[in-house]
């Protein structure tokens, strides 16, 4: 199981914030940024969107990652648009 | 997040005071001769929309780590002393402060320089994100290719 | 010297409070989002030698004036809104504040640059001159063939 | 008649801080930064070796001067090591 974080915009278009997520296909299935965002592109219009490479950032274990940073059981994953703080 | 006696993170929804940020940097350190802050306000105007105030949403947990890694990017560029961020989030009106940065050094230019460094990146790796309230309504803010351009300038 | 009311220059003995010159720089201010501050202080070494006082000796008349060209030549490269310049004379122990230089603007960058920038000039430009005492004695401080060098690359 | 002052290390080391001198030539004799300094440098050693050129900066009526800087009478010119305040 993995969570899924969403933030700012991507959070009100997706209207969710939190999507906890069964691994099914265990390491050989989900194991990547890229394989988990294609998985979510697949969920429908809005997903497809708004999480598009190059539009949603992505952070791994609250750390930056890129789209080939892996991903393992219990992974905290978040997608959120190009930052605007300070 | 008292990173180490040198390095002080805060995100807090609370107003910071510039004279408290900048005793806490200069108390007991005579070593260091410079000491350069940067204030962030909320502005009256985007973009020629009339704003009125702002929200700003923060990732809990990531916030403070993404701080402290910039943090450290400039501690290995240049010789710093003390280092404080304060970032604010939740709703601010306009004219309130946003963020605090200060850094001392014994050098000018290493103070100057690590602290523009850390706004850079602040504004273009810290997971924050502002929604302002307009006479246009809210919208979420977009990120500036200029910042991003800004930060890339660094060579890191 | 009230030089315009966006520019304040002063030279003066006593101590200043970076909280009120921060307090004159952003109140009905909500144009300007970024303030940069910079603040000098008299450091317990210098060259090895272990200072415990010094003092500022100027050229009065002519260091107002000197402070106020510089402000323009800021000015002119970049968008500032205010600028404040304290600077202080005469007898300093060790960590006084000895200058003040605060910059707003609407751009970041503009503000941090803008402030470098008159610290640059004023390290080169502006008639002061530092007598330290330390272990060793009194002396006058020689001029940094660095600061020299810092001022040139910007290009005036 | 021209005022001219010394500060910093300078002062000290002439044991002088104000010096008013008659411009006795004219407009054709001490007309410029660089002929004042000669002038003063022919006052002996100890002017000698803290007044040439490079190692004092020059004013003329309170502004930063060059030796081509030309001087009339009632001006304010001041000599000083290179500055070091901030």
């Amino acid at each position: 199981m993995v969570t899924i974080l969403f933030f700012g915009q991507l959070k009100e278009r997706l209207e969710t914030s939190r999507l906890p997520l069964e691994l099914v296909n265990g390491s050989e299935g989900l194991d990547s940024v890229a394989k988990l965002r294609d998985f979510l592109l697949a969920k429908g219009d809005v997903w497809k969107e708004n999480l598009a490479y190059g539009s949603a950032l992505v952070a791994v274990n609250q750390q930056m990652a890129t789209e080939d940073t892996p991903i393992k059981d219990s992974d905290e994953i978040a997608f959120f648009p190009p930052v605007t703080g300070g | 997040m008292e990173a180490d006696t040198l390095t002080y993170i805060q995100v807090q929804e609370d107003d910071f005071s510039l004279a408290a940020e900048y005793q806490a940097l200069i108390e007991d350190n005579s070593r260091d001769g410079a000491v350069v802050t940067f204030c962030g306000l909320v502005r009256d105007m985007n973009l020629d929309k009339s704003v009125t105030s702002l929200f700003l949403e923060h990732y809990p947990g990531m916030t403070e780590k993404s701080l402290l890694s910039i943090i450290n990017l400039a501690r290995n560029k240049w010789p710093l002393g003390r280092i404080r961020v304060v970032h604010r989030v939740g709703r601010l009106q306009v004219s309130e402060q946003i963020v605090f940065v200060g850094v001392t050094s014994q050098h000018r230019q290493a103070a100057f320089q690590g602290a523009e460094f850390i706004m850079d990146f602040l504004k273009t790796q810290a997971p924050f994100w502002k929604k302002e309230t307009s006479n246009d309504g809210q919208y979420w803010v977009d990120a500036k290719q200029s910042d991003n351009q800004k930060a890339k300038l660094w060579g890191i």
